[in-house]
């Protein structure tokens, strides 16, 4: 019997060690799982490696781990939004470590993570200061940069609904990081807005399969 | 001087004339997105957005909003039939692997050898940030630029070599601009229009390369050449 | 106005050039494009690379193909299929060339080219003869072999439904490498089932967005 | 001998049996595909399949096959509710990428570190076939393999090195054979069952690495232990 639905956002977070690396969906409040942020504040790991595109935006979700103390390093594309008040200030102090990703290539790394690859190269950023000391090779007459894998321990994924076997539907620009980032963590742990039962979703339609899946929690948004 | 710059709007109607019908284009933020307002209707663009979006609307009338369907820029937008839905890593596919006709960036500066540099100043106060501008640079088969002539103290932003951090090397095709278009051509920037009434000599000294011009050179005006 | 639609076979494949590398899905008999192939058979071009999982069955499709000496090159996993006699004749007498690629590596290959990636380590076959004398580097402590991007000129490719945008859904396992090869190739040709009105294909569950599909032709299977 | 060597069956029972509830399980073509029609209507398992599916079926009746719902071996099967199709990219992420529990694989050989050769004989004049081989070995969190102790002419296809063409080096965990289960540990093959009425000195004989016996043999029998 397969059921990976849990009855909370703290039973769906529990066992979160510090200095985990963990991967958040979302990209600007779309796809953010709130919600499962809010459990990690509450469940206190600490030392934390953060990837997500963009560094939370004013006393919710990623901000307030900054603003707690709770993050050690950001692993982002774009840091800068509106908002991002925390994360600039303990930045501009030297009290959190940035490493900037270029968006598509944050995408590539996670997903090299979860398909088993050992990296692979890239034009993205190529000519510019984030290929920082990174091996280059010309390819096709066109300089590429090598990217590594980019594993989280815990991935933290918004989806719409899910079933017992942990298959995901997305809601359109929601979607984004989701389907990569459950990809490549050692545990996927999703909020959806509803459960359905299994057989429900089509199986045409079905974005993430549930082996990628390990807890879902029902919030309701 | 006689010359009257081009506002936003008739720089975005002079980019949106070069886009063909059918193309699949993705627009930056901030001033490009203006490109979105003024394309001719009787043409069909399909807009990509790098957050999962390929049919990108318009955006929605006021309460209409949904907070899951946003653009780049984390605006609302709408989907309009034929629209669809991908996660990141597809939509990262599309814009590296060359399947965006057409994308129109904003810049800091320009090159004469197509070199972008539209992520980074040399103010180190603020964090660095970059999104996606990489991607689509290196990406779409063509880079169109959409920026003012020169900065707001009035030096040149097209330049021999960008100063500031190359986004990436020799990927611009063509720059429009208040007083201008260029394009980057293998011996260097030609110009292909002019804002009225304004002398070539005065081009050159708002211009931080060697300029040539096409033999037919038009004339750009607010109404369009 | 867009409108990807083709009246014709011959119209699909129309264009396709002597010496073309094409992409050709299908796993087993599920998904061939068995129709766009008969349409290359009757265009004529020759000289031909295809990239498959399998080497044609009986006397149609890339068998057929191969039957007519069309056909250089193969690459693929899996050419020994019952059925697939014209190859392993033609294999036998030294009369055509095969690269034989993992099928994981295959598709992989094939999706860093649509992706604009200049390659790849992967784990798959580092320790076998088919890592050849592809570079072979140790990471996280386990060898790995790079792999090359896999780019056609064309994709000959089955789906179930189209709109003129050219968006694609497939049917149950029939969709194998379709939505890879859409992405891998120059020109993308595809035949459909059926074509159905813009905005019929629900935005959540189009697998291939028009933006990869050049051509689309109805064949009623 | 008075030894009777296990039917293909009673080895995929026994196989079964060690396969947890709610595993993801990748049946290799030929002999493992046994495994899904015996283990227990307990167990939830989902089954994948190369070509796309997980939550492969059972055979469809007589009648009701779909030519595109067919598994890694070419024949038809069916959909469980709970079921999901994707595209061989992201199939293959879900084997090479470390996501299947358990994949069961024939093997022409296997060697006393776990080296695995299943794709390819010294046979050359047919051409070399490899399919999905290699990525479930590297992939599967667990790799075990089902396949008869000897060559039909009686050779051991368990040895110290493997004289086959390698499918991956050090992946196998535990082997089945007719006439034993043993697991690849860290100083080589430890025997975990042995066929009733067969000696330890038989079965070392006709295994072509050094053997070590666990402390709790069990014995293999139809039935099961």
């Amino acid at each position: 019997m397969i059921d990976k639905r849990v009855a909370s956002t703290a039973a769906a977070v529990a066992g979160l060690a510090d200095g985990s690396t963990v991967l958040v969906g979302g990209f600007g409040a779309a796809g953010v799982p709130v919600e499962l942020v809010h459990a990690v504040l509450e469940q206190g790991a600490r030392d934390l490696t953060i990837v997500t595109n963009n560094a939370g935006s004013g006393e919710g979700d990623v901000a307030a781990l900054i603003r707690e103390r709770r993050v050690r390093k950001i692993i982002c594309s774009y840091p800068r939004s509106a908002g991002s008040v925390w994360f600039e200030q303990f930045w501009a102090a030297g009290e959190i470590e940035l490493e900037l990703v270029p968006q598509g290539t944050l995408s590539e790394r996670m997903r090299a993570a979860g398909a088993g690859l050992g990296g692979f190269f890239t034009p993205t950023g190529a000519d510019s200061l984030l290929a920082g000391d990174k091996e280059v090779r010309v390819i096709g007459g066109r300089r590429h940069v090598f990217e590594q894998p980019l594993p989280g321990d815990v991935a933290l994924v918004k989806a719409f609904r899910a079933d017992r076997w942990g298959n995901l539907v997305y809601r359109a620009a929601a979607r984004n990081f989701g389907p990569t980032m459950a990809t490549a963590a050692a545990l996927t742990v999703v909020q959806v807005r509803e459960f359905v039962e299994l057989g429900a979703l089509d199986p045409e339609c079905v974005v993430t399969p549930g082996v990628f899946v390990d807890r879902v929690v029902e919030v309701g948004v | 001087m006689t010359a009257a710059r081009l506002s936003p709007v008739e720089v975005a109607n002079r980019v949106a004339r070069d886009i063909p019908d059918g193309s699949y284009v993705n627009l930056g933020i901030g001033l490009p997105t203006l490109v979105g307002d003024v394309v001719s209707a009787e043409k069909e663009i399909v807009f990509h957005s790098e957050n999962g979006i390929l049919g990108m609307g318009p955006a929605p009338a006021p309460g209409l909003e949904d907070p899951e369907l946003i653009n780049a820029g984390k605006q609302p937008v709408t989907l309009v039939p034929g629209g669809a839905f991908f996660h990141h890593t597809d939509s990262f596919t599309i814009m590296r692997g060359g399947h965006i006709d057409v994308t129109v960036l904003g810049a800091f500066q320009v090159s004469e050898d197509g070199d972008l540099a539209n992520w980074a100043t040399d103010d180190a106060r603020m964090p660095p940030a970059v999104g996606g501008a990489m991607d689509l640079a290196v990406g779409a088969k063509r880079v169109l630029v959409l920026m003012t002539h020169t900065t707001v103290d009035g030096r040149p932003k097209i330049l021999r070599r960008c100063t500031y951090p190359l986004t990436a090397a020799r990927v611009v095709h063509r720059v429009y601009t208040d007083l201008a278009v260029l394009d980057v051509g293998p011996s260097g920037l030609v110009v292909r229009d002019v804002v009225a009434g304004l002398p070539r000599a005065e081009l050159q000294r708002l211009t931080g390369a060697p300029l040539t011009f096409a033999d037919d050179v038009a004339t750009l005006s607010p109404a369009g050449p």
